[in-house]
C-alpha cells in the first residue's frame, strides 16, 4: 500500500537554526498519528510542512506518492488547524463557510456549516452570527477545527487542537475527528501534550524532539542536568538517589532515551547487576480505550517513565497510585539527543 | 543695528523679467535698505497692500490703483515706466490679423470665432484686455461661454503655452513674450502679430501703503524707494535693463 | 478676519444659488477625481500587497523609494506629464493635454505612491497567522490576495481616504496639464488659487469649503459603509 | 521632452556648484519642513493614539471628520493661516507673516490630520490583546501610550512619512504665508512654482530632482534607523 | 484574616449578554486557587476583572479589603498571564525586563532575567536575544510566563499556562509557581483544564459555569440531550442504561450538577429505591500529591463523576482502571443550570 506521506531528506530552516532534519519517514495511510514531543521539539514546523503551506528548505514530501508542495494539485486535500487558531475578521459563519466557497461549493452551506457547528459542540443559534472577537478561547479553538471538518478533507492536521478546551469539549472533539475518520476515511495527524487523548485514539505514535524522529517504539526521556561522575554521567536526586549513564557520543546531546522494553519492575529493592536501579512512585493509571491496555505512570521528581501492561499482567502486579516501585535498567542510555 | 528691510507687493511681470533682482543690489548699495518683495497677481497684491502686510506696491493696473487710492489705502502713486502690450498667434495667423490695429484685430478674432486665450485672472494684463474688447465694441463678459474664447486664469507663461498649443491668439506683455521665445530656443509656435499700438501700452506705478490706514507700515523706507526709483540714475538704470538682449521697459517717471 | 465669514456666508450662496461656475467645477472636480482614484487604487492595491506580503531581495530599498515618492512635489509630476502629452511630446498626437483624462494621469501619478505604501504597511500588520490559516483552507494564490486584502480593509480604505484628499487638493497637475480652462477643466482647487490670486479671498475660502463638504460627503458614506460591514 | 534630460543635467549642476540660491531653498525647505514635522508629530501621534484606542461616544464622526480635513486644501489652509498672522488679523503683531515659523504653523495644520489619521489606524490595528498585556505587567495610562505607540511603530513610521512628503511638496501654504521671498522664505517647491511660471522647465525639473534626492536621503536614513531597531 | 478578594453583587457584560454574575465570593489569601469550568464559562472574563485590567460592568472587587479597579493603588501587585500570551515586538529579553523598567527596578536587569528564564526552563545563551516571532507556541507561553514571574507579584493569576505546554515544561512551571508561592508568598489563581495537574497543586477549587459560581465541594456535571420522560427529564445511553432526573426550576437550564457526597459505590447492581443506579467504567486514578488523596475518574459516555477517596478506602474497593462498579445518585439533581 502507497503510505499517505513519505519524507525524504528533509530539512528546515530559520535563518541558520535547523528546526527540522528528517532523512526518511513514512507515515501510513488512515487512522490517527499522534505526534509527540517537548516544547521546540518541531511539532508545529513538521504539521506545517505537511500541511504544505511551507515549502522546505531542502529535500522533498511525497503525498501518496506524489511529491507535493505549496498550490500544488494535492494541496486542497489536506489542512491544519494550527496550534494558535487564527480567525478572519468576519462572523463565525463566514469563517467555517470561507474554504467551500473558495472551493466553489455553495450549496446547502448554512446547513453544512450548522452542522459542523453542532458537532464541535456550539449551539448554531447563539453562534453563528457572533463576530470573530466574541469568543472565549475554547470557543474560538471549536470554530477553527469546524472551519476544517466541513471540508472533509482527506487528510487533517491538528496542532494541539485541545489545548485550551475543557474535557467535555475535548471529547466532543475526539469524537468530531472520530466521526470524521469513519465517514470519510479522514487520516489524522495530531501534535499534542494530552497524553490521556492520545491513548484513547492515536493508531500509531511518531515521537519528536530537537527537530529529530525517535524510533517509534514508545522511549522514556531523562532529561540534565548531569553531572560527571568517573566514567559515567550522574543525575542525582533530591531524596538521595543517583541515576548514572555512559556519556553520550557527542558533547551537545543532554537528553538520554531509555526503551520502554529494557526497564525491569520489581516490588522490593533487588540490586541487579550493573544496571540503575531507583525507586519510583505510581503516579498515573490510564486505560486505552482502543486497545484495553493500561498505561502505567512511574515518576521520580523530573522522571517519568510510562509502561503498558495488559489487563492480566496489571493485575498481577496490583499498582496503585502512590505505590513505591523499584525500576532496574541499563546504565546504557538506547539513544541520546 | 537693525537691518532695514522694505516689503513690498509686486506684480509677477517685474519679478519673472529679473528687473528686480536687477534693482534689488543697487537700492541695498544706495540707501542700506534690503528689498524683499512678493510677486503675485495684481488683485492679490492690492489685497496684500490693503491689508497692511507690505509696505509699497509696484503694480500695473491704472484703473484698480485709482480706486485703490481713492479708498484710502494707498497714497503717493508714481508712474516710473511702461512696457507694450502685443497681440501673438500662430505663425500662419488663420484670422490674419497681421499688422492691424488692437481692436481691429479683436473684432476680427471674434467675427472669424479664432481661438483666443485670455488670462481670466483680473492681472493687468486681463483688464487691458478687458478694455481692449469693450474699446472693440464687444462686451468681455458675453465672451464668458464662447468656444473659441478660452479662459486660463493662470500667470502670462501658462496663457502663453496654452495659446501655443491650442494654436490661438492671446494678449501678452512684452517681456514676458521675450522669456517665452528665448525658451524655446527661437523656434517659437507663436509669432508676434500686432504691435506698437498706443492704445497697448502698459503702465507701471509704485504706491506707498497709506501710513494712516497701516499704523505699523514702514512709510519712511517706502518714501525712499519711491524716491529713489524716480530718480533720473534710477530711471538710467531701467533704460539699461535688457533681458536677451532686448530692452524691456522704457521709464517715464515725472520728476517733482 | 472679516473674509473668513465672509467666506462662509459666500459658500452658502454658491451651493443654494447654484451658481453655474462653482457647479462647472464641482462636476470637474468629481469626474476627475474619480478617474485618477480607481485608477490609482486598481494599481496601487495589489503593488501594495505585494509589497507588503513577499518578501524579496530589495525589498527595503523598494519600500524607500516608494516613500520617497511620497515627495514627489505636484509640479514635477505636472511638467513630466506635460511634456508626455504635449503636442510635441511622445503622446502628443492623442490630444490628452488640457483634458480631464491627461490630468487624471497626473494625479494617477501622485496618488499611487500613497495608496501602494500605506497598502503595505496595512499588509504588513496583519497576523502572520493569516497567511498559514488561509493556506491551510486551501486558498490559491489569487484568492490568498483578495483575502488578505479583505482583512486588511480597515488599513486600506485609509489608504485610500488619504490618497482622495490629496488628490482632491492638488493644484499644480491640474494647473499645468490641465491649464485651469473656464468651463473645461477649472477645478475647485484650481479655482481657489486663481480667486486667491485675484485677491478674491473671501471666494477662495468659499470655495475651499465647499471641497471640503465634498470631501466630508464622500467621507461620511464611506463611514456608512464600513459600519455596515 | 528635451528639458526632461536638460533638467537631470541641471539638477546635478546646482549640487556640484554649490548654486547659492538652490542651497538656500534646500536650506529653508529643511528648517521649515522640520519645525512643521516636528510639531504635527508631538501633537498628532497622542492624538491619533486617543482616537485609534478609546472607545468613546462620537468617535466615528470624529474620525470622519479627520478624514475630511485630509483634503484640507492647502490654498485653504494658506489662506486662513494667513488671515491670522496678517497684520490686521488676530495674531498679526507677532509679525510672523512671510516667515519660516508662520509657513510651519500652516503645513503643521495640514500634517496633523494625515498622522492622526494613520495613527489612529495604525493604533487600531494593534493586537487587542496587547492592552491587556500591558495592564497585566503594571503599565500606567502614560506607559500605556508610550508602548502602544512603539508597537505600532511601523505604522506611525508610515503616517510620518506620508506627512513628510506632505509637507516637503507643499506650495499653496509656503506661497500664501511665506511669500516666496527669495534668501528668505523662498523653498524648493515655491522655486519650482516660481521657475515654471518663468517657462524655465528644465529648471524646474532640476529643483525637483533635489527636493525627490532630499526625501531619499531622509527615506533611507530612517529604512536605517527602522531595520537597526 | 482579610480574604485576599472579596467580590460584590458583580455583573459582567459583553454588549447585552452576560458573561458573570457572582453576587458574593470570596477567595482566601495564600496558596492555589484552582478555576474550573467549561469553555465559555466565564473564566478568563473572572481573571481579567481580578486583575484589574478590565472594570466589571457592575459591582465592586475588593484586594484584601480595598476596593479596586483599574490603575489604582494596588495595581502593580496583581499580574496577569492570558490565555494567548502576548509578546511585545521586541526580543526576549526586553519582553521580560519590561514590566521591570516601567517600575524603575533597573538593578541587575539581566541576571533577574536570566534567572526567571531558567525558572521556566529556557536557556538563556539560547533564548536571552531570540525575536518575538522565533519562538515556538509553548517557549511563548513560557518567556510570558516569565515576564510575570520576574515582578515578584503578590497575587499572580493564570490562564490555562499549561495548555501547550509540554509535560516536561509543565513540570517546570509547577516548580516555578511553586517556588514562587513560597519564595514570595505569592498567591495564585489559576484557570486549567488540566486537572491532574490542579490535583497536585491546588489548595482550594473554584468551579465556574455559565458565568455562576458553585459551590465549593466537588460537583458532577450531566450535560443534555434531554427527553421528558412523564415526570422526569431523561439522557439515554447508547448501550441502553438511562438516567432519570425532576426537571430543572427553569426552563433554560439544560446542566444537573450532582454532589458527590450524595454518590453510592457498588460492586454489583443492587437496586436502590428511588435512585439512579447505573454501571460506570474506572477510567482514571490520580494521586492527589498534596493531601495523598486519589482522585477517582468514573466514565459512561459523555458522564464523568469524579469522587476523592482516602488510601484506605480506595484500597478496601481495589479500583482498577477497567473495572466496571454501579453509582446510585438521587433523582434530584443538587442544582442545575
Ligand atoms: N520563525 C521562527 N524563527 C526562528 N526559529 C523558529 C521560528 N519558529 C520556530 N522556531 C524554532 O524552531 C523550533 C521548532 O519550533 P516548533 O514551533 O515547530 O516547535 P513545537 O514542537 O511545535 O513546540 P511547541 O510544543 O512549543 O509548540 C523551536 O526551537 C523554535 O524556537
Ligand atoms: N468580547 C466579547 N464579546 C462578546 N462575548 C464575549 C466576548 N468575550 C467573551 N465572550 C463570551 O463570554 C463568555 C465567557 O468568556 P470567557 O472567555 O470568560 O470564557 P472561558 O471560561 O475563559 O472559556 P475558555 O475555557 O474557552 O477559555 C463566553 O460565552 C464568550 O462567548
Ligand atoms: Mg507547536
Ligand atoms: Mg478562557
Amino acid at each position: 500500500m502507497i503510505p499517505l506521506y513519505e519524507i525524504k531528506n528533509l530539512i528546515h530552516k530559520y535563518g541558520e537554526k535547523v528546526a527540522l532534519k528528517i532523512d526518511n519517514l513514512t507515515i501510513s495511510d488512515r487512522g490517527v498519528t499522534a505526534l509527540l514531543g517537548p516544547n521546540g521539539a518541531g511539532k508545529s514546523t513538521l504539521l506545517r510542512l505537511l500541511a504544505l503551506v511551507e515549502k522546505p528548505t531542502q529535500g522533498q514530501i511525497y503525498l501518496r506518492g506524489e511529491p507535493v508542495g505549496p498550490f500544488c494539485k494535492a494541496f486542497r486535500k489536506v489542512t491544519l488547524l494550527p496550534q494558535q487558531p487564527y480567525l478572519l475578521k468576519r462572523s463565525v459563519f463566514e469563517n467555517i463557510a470561507y474554504g467551500l466557497k473558495i472551493r466553489g461549493k455553495k450549496k446547502n452551506l448554512r446547513q453544512k456549516v450548522c452542522e459542523v457547528l453542532s458537532w464541535v459542540g456550539l449551539d448554531p443559534d447563539q453562534f453563528l452570527h457572533r463576530p470573530w472577537y466574541a469568543l472565549s478561547g475554547g470557543e474560538a479553538q471549536r470554530v477553527a477545527l469546524a472551519s476544517r471538518l466541513v471540508l472533509q478533507p482527506e487528510v487533517l492536521l491538528l496542532d494541539e487542537p485541545t489545548a485550551s478546551v475543557d474535557a467535555k469539549s475535548a471529547q466532543l472533539i475526539k469524537e468530531a475527528v472520530t466521526k470524521a475518520v469513519s465517514l470519510w476515511g479522514t487520516s489524522l495527524i495530531i501534535a499534542t501534550h494530552d497524553w490521556a487523548w492520545i491513548n484513547e485514539i492515536a493508531d500509531r505514535t511518531l515521537y519528536l524532539i530537537k527537530g529529530h524522529v525517535l524510533p517509534s517504539e514508545m522511549s522514556n526521556l531523562i532529561f540534565g542536568p548531569w553531572t560527571v561522575n568517573g566514567r559515567f554521567w550522574e543525575k542525582r536526586f533530591r531524596d538521595g538517589q543517583r541515576l548514572l549513564l555512559e556519556p553520550p557520543p557527542s558533547k551537545d546531546m543532554d537528553i538520554a532515551l531509555i526503551s520502554s522494553s529494557s526497564v525491569e519492575i520489581f516490588g522490593n529493592p533487588k540490586p541487579v547487576h550493573d544496571q540503575n536501579l531507583l525507586s519510583f512512585w505510581v503516579t498515573r493509571l490510564n486505560l486505552k480505550t482502543k486497545s484495553g491496555q493500561i498505561l502505567v505512570t512511574f515518576s521520580l521528581e523530573d522522571v517519568s517513565f510510562t509502561l503498558e501492561f495488559s489487563k492480566e499482567k496489571f493485575s498481577s502486579y496490583g499498582f496503585v497510585p502512590g505505590k513505591k516501585v523499584w525500576l532496574s535498567f541499563p546504565k546504557k542510555a538506547s539513544a541520546w539527543l | 543695528a537693525e537691518k532695514k528691510v522694505l516689503r513690498m507687493a509686486t506684480t509677477t511681470s517685474t519679478d519673472n523679467t529679473g528687473l528686480l533682482d536687477y534693482l534689488a543690489p543697487i537700492f541695498k548699495k544706495d540707501t542700506g535698505i534690503e528689498l524683499q518683495w512678493i510677486a503675485v497677481g495684481t488683485g492679490k497684491a492690492l489685497k496684500l497692500g490693503q491689508n497692511c502686510d507690505v509696505d509699497i506696491l509696484m503694480v500695473h493696473a491704472p484703473s484698480a490703483e485709482k480706486a485703490f487710492i481713492k479708498a484710502g489705502y494707498g497714497i503717493n502713486r508714481r508712474e516710473i515706466m511702461y512696457n507694450d502690450f502685443i497681440i501673438v498667434g500662430p505663425p500662419d495667423d488663420p484670422a490674419g490679423i497681421k499688422g492691424m490695429s488692437a481692436t481691429e484685430a479683436l473684432r476680427k478674432i471674434a467675427n472669424q470665432k479664432a481661438i483666443f486665450v485670455s488670462r481670466g485672472d483680473h492681472s493687468g494684463t486681463h483688464k487691458k484686455e478687458e478694455t481692449l474688447w469693450k474699446t472693440a465694441g464687444i462686451d468681455p463678459n458675453k465672451l464668458d461661454k464662447e468656444p473659441w474664447y478660452i479662459q486660463t486664469g493662470q500667470g502670462m507663461l501658462a496663457t502663453l503655452n496654452v495659446a501655443s498649443e491650442k494654436r490661438g491668439y492671446t494678449l501678452t506683455d512684452r517681456g514676458t513674450f521675450i522669456k517665452y521665445e528665448a525658451t524655446l530656443k527661437g523656434k517659437p509656435i507663436l509669432v508676434i502679430l500686432v504691435e506698437g499700438d498706443k492704445i497697448i501700452r502698459n503702465q507701471y506705478s509704485v504706491i506707498e501703503i497709506n501710513p494712516e490706514h497701516c499704523p505699523n507700515v514702514k512709510n519712511d523706507l517706502a518714501r525712499t524707494f519711491s524716491d529713489w526709483i524716480t530718480s533720473p540714475k534710477i530711471q538710467q538704470a531701467i533704460a539699461n535693463f535688457r533681458l536677451m538682449g532686448k530692452q524691456l521697459f522704457i521709464p517715464n517717471a515725472k520728476t517733482k | 478676519m472679516g473674509y473668513i465669514t465672509e467666506g462662509i456666508i459666500k459658500a452658502f450662496e454658491l451651493l443654494i444659488s447654484r451658481d453655474a461656475e462653482t457647479y462647472s467645477a464641482i462636476l470637474t472636480t468629481l469626474k476627475v477625481s474619480t478617474y485618477a482614484m480607481t485608477a490609482s487604487l486598481a494599481l496601487g492595491i495589489p503593488l501594495g500587497f505585494f509589497l507588503g506580503f513577499l518578501d524579496f531581495r530589495g525589498k527595503k530599498l523598494l519600500r524607500t523609494i516608494v516613500n520617497t515618492l511620497l515627495a514627489f512635489p505636484t509640479v514635477l509630476i505636472g511638467l513630466l506629464v506635460y511634456a508626455l502629452l504635449s503636442q510635441r511630446g511622445p503622446l502628443g498626437q492623442y490630444g490628452l493635454l488640457f483634458t480631464l483624462p491627461g490630468v487624471a494621469i497626473g494625479q494617477t501619478i501622485l496618488a499611487l505612491p500613497i495608496v501602494i505604501a500605506l497598502t503595505a504597511t496595512a499588509v504588513e500588520s496583519l497576523d502572520r497567522q493569516l497567511r498559514i490559516t488561509l493556506l491551510a483552507l486551501g486558498a490559491n494564490r489569487y484568492q490568498l490576495l483578495c483575502t488578505c486584502i479583505w482583512e486588511a480593509r480597515y488599513g486600506i480604505l485609509t489608504a485610500a481616504v488619504t490618497a482622495y484628499g490629496r488628490v482632491l487638493t492638488e493644484v499644480g497637475i491640474s494647473l499645468m496639464v490641465g491649464g485651469n480652462i473656464k468651463w473645461h477643466t477649472r477645478t475647485i482647487t484650481t479655482a481657489i488659487a486663481l480667486e486667491t490670486s485675484k485677491g478674491e479671498f473671501a471666494m477662495g475660502i468659499a470655495l475651499g469649503l465647499v471641497l471640503l463638504l465634498i470631501a466630508f460627503v464622500v467621507n461620511f458614506s464611506l463611514m456608512y459603509l464600513r459600519q455596515r460591514s
